[in-house]
């Protein structure tokens, strides 16, 4: 009994390390450039399927995921540059135009790789299962937790330690007010979106070796980063971290106790948290 | 030197700034005095290049350069600071980031966050507070510390006194005296008339978009009538 | 004037590669007809499903209302083919439904003018494989599936010929569809101590499963055995090693070694590049078969009651499933059952090769058909699981 | 004040009973977080009186006023409008007892027009705010109350522009007009006159004074010369705490006070 | 005018045709329950594809597996969509901007979670099928005089709410709730009224949609419906209520047309989706009318100048 239940908490560790992942470029995002990015999913399947075929043709994970994190960055680059420029600064129509462009690139992929199921090739030294604590635990996803934990000391350290993560948040209250100090906001803006694309490609390849790519995919991961951006709070990264960890402990074991209520166990325990905390766990009133 | 000569800006169809001429000398400080929406504002923010209203004649220059078309970093990065109207602060930044946020290119004048803070000691006691935690006159002088972290050698000053306590407002006097030793120009907007007599070395009056008047102040300080009626107070 | 057909399939979607197998094993059908049939032209209308049963519906209806088509085919996701059957039982269009198995369309909610031409329905194979997992000497099965009525049924299938054969479920886990980590299930199925794991899943799901089911390390443990569509083309074609040895049960194996299969798979590859699915060749079969019938009646597709009749009767002795097969009197075909294993071919390709089979199975297994219909349907609560 | 909405009459009955005094704040104090803004203030206004709060930047005026309208609730003591307790009552009951407030920094309705602005203002406390399918326009007396308001502060003929389009001066006057348009008893100006040209200050100062002489009024103001020629009595406040309190001749003459906030001797007094 | 239009349409369209349109003015009735939130209490919601959907359950389980009354069902499946944008409506009140979003966003996931894993009361995956329409409607062209009697006042009883003082209230909240509040007005209350307003009128929709598909399943109440029906009130003209006529009428026939050609429609729809935002994103009726009023104001120029 004490085994299976390591076994589940393990579970929703390493799955909340890959949404942790995808969900940390959204959050970056949406709470540093209040964009609500919908078509954060389709990144995450575009550089996942990208992933793929990069580490099929050159045998490599890790070629697969720089190529993905690549491909998607220049993603990021063209849809902030070159379609979100005109919209700044209003809320609902940027999510409504990165709900266009998600709708766009899943049709793109569709196209490019037909729609069957995808996994991402793992590494031979990260295959099949070794004993922790006494279960067998797949390697792969042991290495997952603690690529979420590199990732999220990576961002932290960004964002308060840095100059730029200053300059980011300001430029998300005042940009014209940034701009006259004497700053190229635009440029400041434009890296944020590539960095939090990257994040979406990365968790594409590292998700699509276990979870597998497939038509749909997109909406689901998106689906996770939602509830833990909303559970943790607009723009914090520690809030996105809890978040992870709930919905991934939540998932895991809700699915385990409440099997009927799949959905129910994630979104359920989140409503009531907005119920009391209105902009989650962390959220601070603009 | 900043030479505006025969400015038209336009929001939209609306005709704000009507061909205006003005000069700030380097080391001058010049006051724009001018009642309610009669295009102060309008004014700046055209010398500042933002984005509306839009500048459709006429000419901006600082020390012989064109800045009419820059985008308003460029501008900025030409040493002029904008205090703006309102303050304009960033509510999600602590005081300390509003200071810390841009790198300033190697000081002339040596602006560092501790000179500022011994400039506005209330701003050290609340160096954690954010931008929308602050009280009316700490939010002021912090719009003038943020604009002095990029050493500039031009401040444009949009009613920094609005809302300033009287002890406040004879401490910004000072730093203006102060800013102006340090040979730092100033155009500053103001609507306290007596204020502005203290500090200015001359003074504009503006009316519907056009200059209507121009003085030395030394010359008024005494003798404020001849301006009073230009700006219709009975 | 030609005879017109609207052909469902789901272009967009999650099933979306699905969708494309149905379109062209059905064309390739009705090129190699040279696009004729009973004399008369055949127009071919495709509508996307979207995988989405409104939108089936919707689209059901601009074929009957405005394209004025003389029947229907495909779909893929049960719930489209439920939302479609339940419209052209209010108008009489026929409509043919090879990949749809839902039970109930050919059983106790029959309706006439629904036919499952190169379809079967969903407990029909799970029976045999069932029984030959007894035979294997398997006595304690677990059972992973998608928690809806084609999961419940297939299930349901197994469990009551595997219980009624002397075997015990000792464990049962439906999990939603699209579940994208399946840890915390083969955590339980782990726990169960079963001899053997039947596994439902289709699509994306079963890719996952068998991935992560190798991946925990219990591909070793126990034994897996699955439903047809668990390693279907569609779902191993993209897959390593980790779907080698999967036993499941169906009407069709890719692999096995008889002529008209051998031709297809050779015509399909080469046309495609890759070897058919169950939607290619489902669609493919339920062409040949109604086309068969429109012949028989010269192209009067317009009489409905005759048209139908005259499918009903028809028998198909040379389809590319290499044995004969005829209809049952619900509508739903009696087939020739293979068990089969996924291996390597000389391509180095996984496929499905026959290793034993079960002659002449309906969809009533060994029950009388009316005793059979006054059991409930299957569902998540009922199984059929004998008590001992 | 709007006489037929229950909360009015309630307090027009309390108002027979109770003394002299319409507002009274007893040991109120705000703290964020470590800050007390306002620590322990001691305040009694009374019936039409003009009354001054004073104090250098960051004393904790604007905060006293969010504690007095509800905005930002006092986390110590009590407060009582008109005899009645209202430390916990929520924003809009206050207002429906009568206070009414400008804000500091301009809060207006900027997508709407002024005659709109105006139009909620005079609507927050009648039944016709949930008039659902009425029509949309002001009621013929609620023009002629909102002409009249809109004529005082000179902003006439902008009654169909979008506030968004109106320059700060006159957004700041719309800001007294919407305080005014309910009929307040008791008005909180924050700062009415900051940002206006000597010349709208002179109509900000008319305005005032033309008002009925049964509304209180509490003003946050740092004109000193207009503070001083509309009130009868001057608060200081230092710290968020009470610093001293007299009639406007006396606070001049206050050494703590120049000291804090004064400043040098007053120039132009 | 439009009325008279739209009263002969059967007369000139194939039946098929009129269904579309039917369809139309359902949906019609869907984005405006949105727009009344969005366009004017400047709260976008994401959660009326729930709403809309539950009616729907509610009348056909009503109707077909309990076999009741189809009218009782459908006014039952109403007053459970009003029910539950009651519900919605206290937890997400509270909330502005994108939380608004998000959070009617989950809550749509909760209800689309309920309806799918439920099977026992909502058909599962497999949804539910209705009894069918009622004779007098059965056909296309009667059906559709039905939803148009049903839905020309309803729009005149929306068009009358946001033109009320009540609607002016709720612009005022979109604009500044802290000014609301200090003038008297119980926000929440105004909010919340408005939400359950707006939830009524989806819940009618839902209704009318039982009539019109006789079918319900999760797709019904997934959040694809909610995006759909806001792209909808998007395209006419956030704020404009009527523009909802000509976005749904936009996107639906636009849907039908392109995917009868092409199977790519996702990506037709995305590149309309992005060039509406970026080209016209005050809908068609809303540019319309700004290129109207600019017109206006230039012949007949007033002069502010002077200030
Ligand atoms: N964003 C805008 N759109 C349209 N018109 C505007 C806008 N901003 C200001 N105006 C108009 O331009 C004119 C000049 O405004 P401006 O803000 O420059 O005046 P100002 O002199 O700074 O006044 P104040 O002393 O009140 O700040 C005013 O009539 C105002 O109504
Ligand atoms: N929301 C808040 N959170 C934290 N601190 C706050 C908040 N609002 C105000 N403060 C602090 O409370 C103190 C009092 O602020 P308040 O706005 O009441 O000052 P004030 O007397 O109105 O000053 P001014 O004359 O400059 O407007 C200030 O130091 C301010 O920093
Ligand atoms: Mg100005
Ligand atoms: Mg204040």
């Amino acid at each position: 009994m004490m085994g299976i239940n390591l076994f589940q908490i393990l579970n929703g560790l390493t799955f909340a390390a890959l949404i942790f992942i995808v969900a940390s470029g959204f959050t970056l995002i949406f709470g540093l450039l209040r964009i609500v990015n919908l078509a954060h999913g389709a990144l995450y399947l575009v550089g996942g399927l990208a992933g793929y075929s990069a580490a099929k043709a050159s045998g490599s994970f890790v070629v697969g995921a720089l190529a993905a994190m690549a491909l998607v960055a220049a993603l990021g680059a063209v849809l902030d540059r070159g379609l979100l420029s005109f919209v700044r600064g209003v809320e609902l129509r940027q999510v409504l135009l990165t709900l266009g462009v998600a709708f766009i690139l899943n049709d793109i992929s569709l196209v490019i790789w037909g729609g069957d199921t995808f996994s991402v090739p793992v590494p031979a030294a990260l295959r099949g299962a070794m004993w922790i604590g006494g279960v067998m635990y797949p390697k792969y996803r042991i290495f997952v937790l603690v690529l979420g934990l590199l990732v999220f000391t990576a961002l932290w350290l960004l964002l308060n330690k840095t100059r730029l993560g200053a300059l980011i948040r300001a430029g998300v209250d005042d940009p014209e007010m940034v701009e006259a100090m004497g700053i190229n906001i635009r440029r400041v803006f434009l890296g944020t979106f590539m960095l939090g694309a990257a994040l979406a490609g990365l968790g594409g390849v590292v998700g699509g070796a276990f979870l597998t790519l497939y038509p749909s995919a997109d909406a689901e991961i998106l689906v996770f980063s939602l509830a833990v951006v909303i559970i943790g709070g607009r723009g914090s990264l520690v809030g996105a971290a809890l978040g992870a960890l709930l919905v991934g402990l939540l998932n895991a074991i809700g699915q385990v106790m409440f099997p009927e209520l799949a959905y129910f166990v994630i979104f359920g325990p989140m409503a009531v948290l907005l119920a009391f905390r209105p902009l989650g766990l962390f959220g601070r009133a603009a | 030197m900043l030479e505006i000569r025969d400015l038209h800006s336009f929001y939209g169809e609306a005709h704000v700034v009507q061909g205006a001429s003005l000069t700030v000398r380097d080391g001058e400080v010049v006051a724009l005095l001018g009642r309610n929406g009669m295009g102060k504002t309008s004014l700046i923010r055209s010398v500042m290049g933002l984005s509306a209203p839009q500048v459709r004649q006429g000419s901006v220059a600082w020390k012989g350069e064109v800045l009419t078309g820059m985008k308003s970093h460029e501008i900025a990065g030409r040493k002029i600071a904008l205090v703006p109207q309102g303050r304009r602060l960033f509510p999600s930044l602590t005081v300390t980031e509003h200071l810390t946020m841009i790198k300033s290119a190697r000081a002339r004048n040596g602006w560092t966050v501790d000179r500022v803070m011994e400039l506005f000691p209330r701003l050290a006691e609340r160096r954690q507070h954010r931008g929308n935690q602050l009280s009316g006159g700490e939010r002021q002088m912090l719009a003038v510390a943020r604009a002095l972290m990029i050493d500039p050698e031009l401040i444009l000053m949009d009613e920094p006194s609005e809302g300033l306590a009287p002890v406040m407002v004879q401490h910004l006097e000072g730093i203006i005296a102060r800013l102006k030793e340090a040979g730092l120009a100033i155009l500053l907007v103001e609507q306290n008339l007596y204020s502005a007599l203290a500090v200015a070395d001359r003074v504009y009056v503006i009316e519907t978009g056009k200059i209507v008047h121009e003085a030395d102040a030394s010359a008024l300080v005494d003798n404020p009538q001849s301006l009073i009626r230009f700006l219709g107070v009975h | 004037a030609p005879i017109r057909i609207g052909l469902m399939a789901p272009q967009t979607g999650v099933v979306a590669a699905g969708g494309r197998e149905i379109i062209d094993g059905f064309s390739l059908f009705w090129e190699s007809a040279g696009n004729q049939v009973g004399g008369r032209k055949v127009e071919i209308i495709v509508e996307d499903d979207a995988s989405n049963p409104d939108t089936a519906l919707q689209k059901a209806r601009r074929l009957v209302e405005q394209a004025k088509v003389d029947m229907l085919f495909g779909n893929l996701l049960a719930n489209t083919g439920l939302a479609v059957a339940n419209y052209v039982k209010g108008n009489g269009t026929p409509y043919f439904i090879p990949v749809i198995a839902a039970d109930d369309l050919t059983q106790r909610a029959r309706i006439k003018n629904v036919i499952r031409a190169g379809g079967y329905s969903a407990s029909q194979f799970s029976r045999p494989l069932a029984d030959w997992a007894l035979k294997q000497g398997y006595r304690k099965v677990a059972m992973i599936s998608q928690d809806y009525t084609f999961g419940h049924e297939q299930c349901g299938g197994f469990a009551q010929a595997f219980t009624e054969g002397g075997g015990t479920v000792v464990g049962q886990f439906w999990h939603p569809l699209n579940t994208s980590d399946f840890s915390p299930y083969l955590g339980q199925v782990a726990g169960v101590k079963a001899d053997v794991v039947f596994a439902m899943q289709t699509g994306a799901d079963a890719t996952r499963l068998i991935q992560q089911y190798a991946s925990f390390g219990l591909k070793d443990q126990i034994p897996l055995l699955g439903s047809q569509n668990a390693t279907d083309q569609s779902v191993i074609r993209t897959m390593g090693a980790e779907c080698e040895g999967i036993v499941t049960s169906a009407h069709f194996a890719e692999g096995a070694d008889l002529p008209a299969t051998q031709t297809f798979v050779k015509t399909y590859s080469d046309k495609f590049s890759k070897i058919p699915s169950l939607y290619a060749f489902s669609h493919y079969v339920g062409a040949m078969w109604v086309a068969k019938a429109i012949n028989a009646i010269n192209g009067k597709v317009e009489d409905r009651d005759v048209f139908l009749d005259t499918v009903l009767k028809t028998d198909l002795p040379d389809s590319p499933l290499g044995k004969p097969v005829r209809f049952d009197d619900y509508g739903n075909p009696v087939y020739d059952v293979v068990i089969r294993k996924t291996m390597k071919n000389k391509d180095g390709k996984f496929w499905n090769v026959p290793i034993g089979g079960y002659p002449q199975v309906s969809q009533f297994w060994k029950y009388d058909p009316a005793t059979y219909m006054k059991q409930p349907p299957y569902s998540r609560d009922f199984q059929g699981i004998k008590k001992t | 004040m709007a006489a037929g909405s229950p909360a009015a009459m309630f307090c027009q009955l309390m108002r027979k009973r109770v003394p002299d005094t319409i507002l009274k704040l007893d040991h109120v104090g705000v703290s964020f977080d470590a800050l007390k803004a306002v620590d322990d203030v001691t305040l009694r206004v009374r019936r039409g009186e003009r009354r001054a709060i004073i104090g250098p930047n960051g004393a904790g005026k604007t905060t006293l006023f969010n504690a007095i309208t509800g905005v930002v609730p006092p986390t110590s003591g009590r407060v009582e409008f008109d005899g009645r307790d209202i430390t916990r009552m929520p924003p809009h009951r206050r207002a429906a007892c009568g206070i009414s407030r400008t804000f500091q920094i301009t809060n207006l309705f900027p997508s709407l027009t002024v005659e709109q602005n105006m139009q909620l203002a005079l609507c927050g406390l009648t039944p016709r705010k949930f008039s659902l399918l009425g029509s949309g326009g002001l009621t013929d007396t609620e023009r002629d109350q909102a002409d009249r308001a809109l004529a005082l502060s000179r902003l006439g003929p902008r009654a169909r522009s979008l506030v968004s389009e109106l320059s700060y001066g006159e957004q700041r006057q719309l800001e007294m007009a919407m305080a005014l348009a309910p009929g307040p008893r008791l008005l909180l100006l924050d700062e009415p006159a900051a940002g206006l040209s000597p010349a709208e200050r002179v109509i900000v100062a008319d305005v005032i004074r033309s008002l009925p002489a049964e509304i209180t009024i509490v003003l946050i103001e740092h004109d000193m010369d207009l503070v001083l020629s509309l009130v009868d009595w001057v608060t200081c406040l230092n710290n968020g705490r009470f610093l001293a309190e007299g009639a406007p001749a006396e606070i001049r003459g206050n050494a703590e006070i120049q000291d804090v906030y004064l400043g040098k001797a007053h120039r132009h007094a | 005018m439009v009325l008279l239009a739209l009263a002969v349409l059967p007369a000139v369209l194939p039946s098929y045709q009129v269904s579309v349109v039917t369809q139309v003015l359902i949906f019609s009735v869907l984005a405006m329950s949105i727009d009344i939130l969005a366009g004017f209490a400047g709260r976008t919601s994401l959660g009326h594809g729930a709403i809309f959907g539950v009616s729907s359950y509610v009348a056909i389980y009503w109707s077909s597996t309990l076999g009741g009354d189809i009218w009782i069902g459908i006014a039952l499946g109403i007053l459970a969509a009003t029910a539950l944008a009651g519900v919605f409506a206290a937890l997400a009140i509270r909330t502005s901007g994108v939380y608004f979003l998000l959070l009617t966003l989950a809550l749509g996931m909760i209800v689309w979670g309920v309806c799918l894993r439920w099977t026992a009361v909502t058909g599962g995956e497999n949804g539910l099928r209705g009894v069918g329409r009622p004779a007098f409607i059965a056909d296309h062209a009667s059906f559709y005089y039905a939803v148009l009697i049903i839905v020309a006042p309803l729009t005149w009883l929306m068009w009358r709410l946001v033109h009320s003082p009540f609607g002016l209230t709720l612009r005022g909240i979109r604009d500044s709730e802290s000014r609301m509040r200090s003038l008297g007005y119980n926000v929440p209350l105004h909010l919340f009224v408005a939400f359950v307003l707006s939830g009524f009128f989806a819940g009618v929709a839902g209704g009318l949609y039982v009539l019109f598909n006789n079918f319900v399943s999760p797709s019904t109440v997934q959040l694809s419906q909610s995006v759909s029906a806001l792209l909808m009130a998007i395209t006419g003209g956030v704020g404009t209520l009527l523009g909802s006529f000509v976005g749904a009428a936009a996107i639906i026939v636009l849907e039908n047309a392109v995917s009868a050609y092409t199977a790519r429609w996702p990506s037709v729809l995305g590149i309309a989706f992005v060039l509406i935002m970026i080209f016209a994103p005050e809908g068609v009726v809303g540019r319309a009318r700004l290129l109207l009023a600019r017109r206006r104001s230039r012949s007949s120029k007033p002069d502010h100048s002077g200030g």
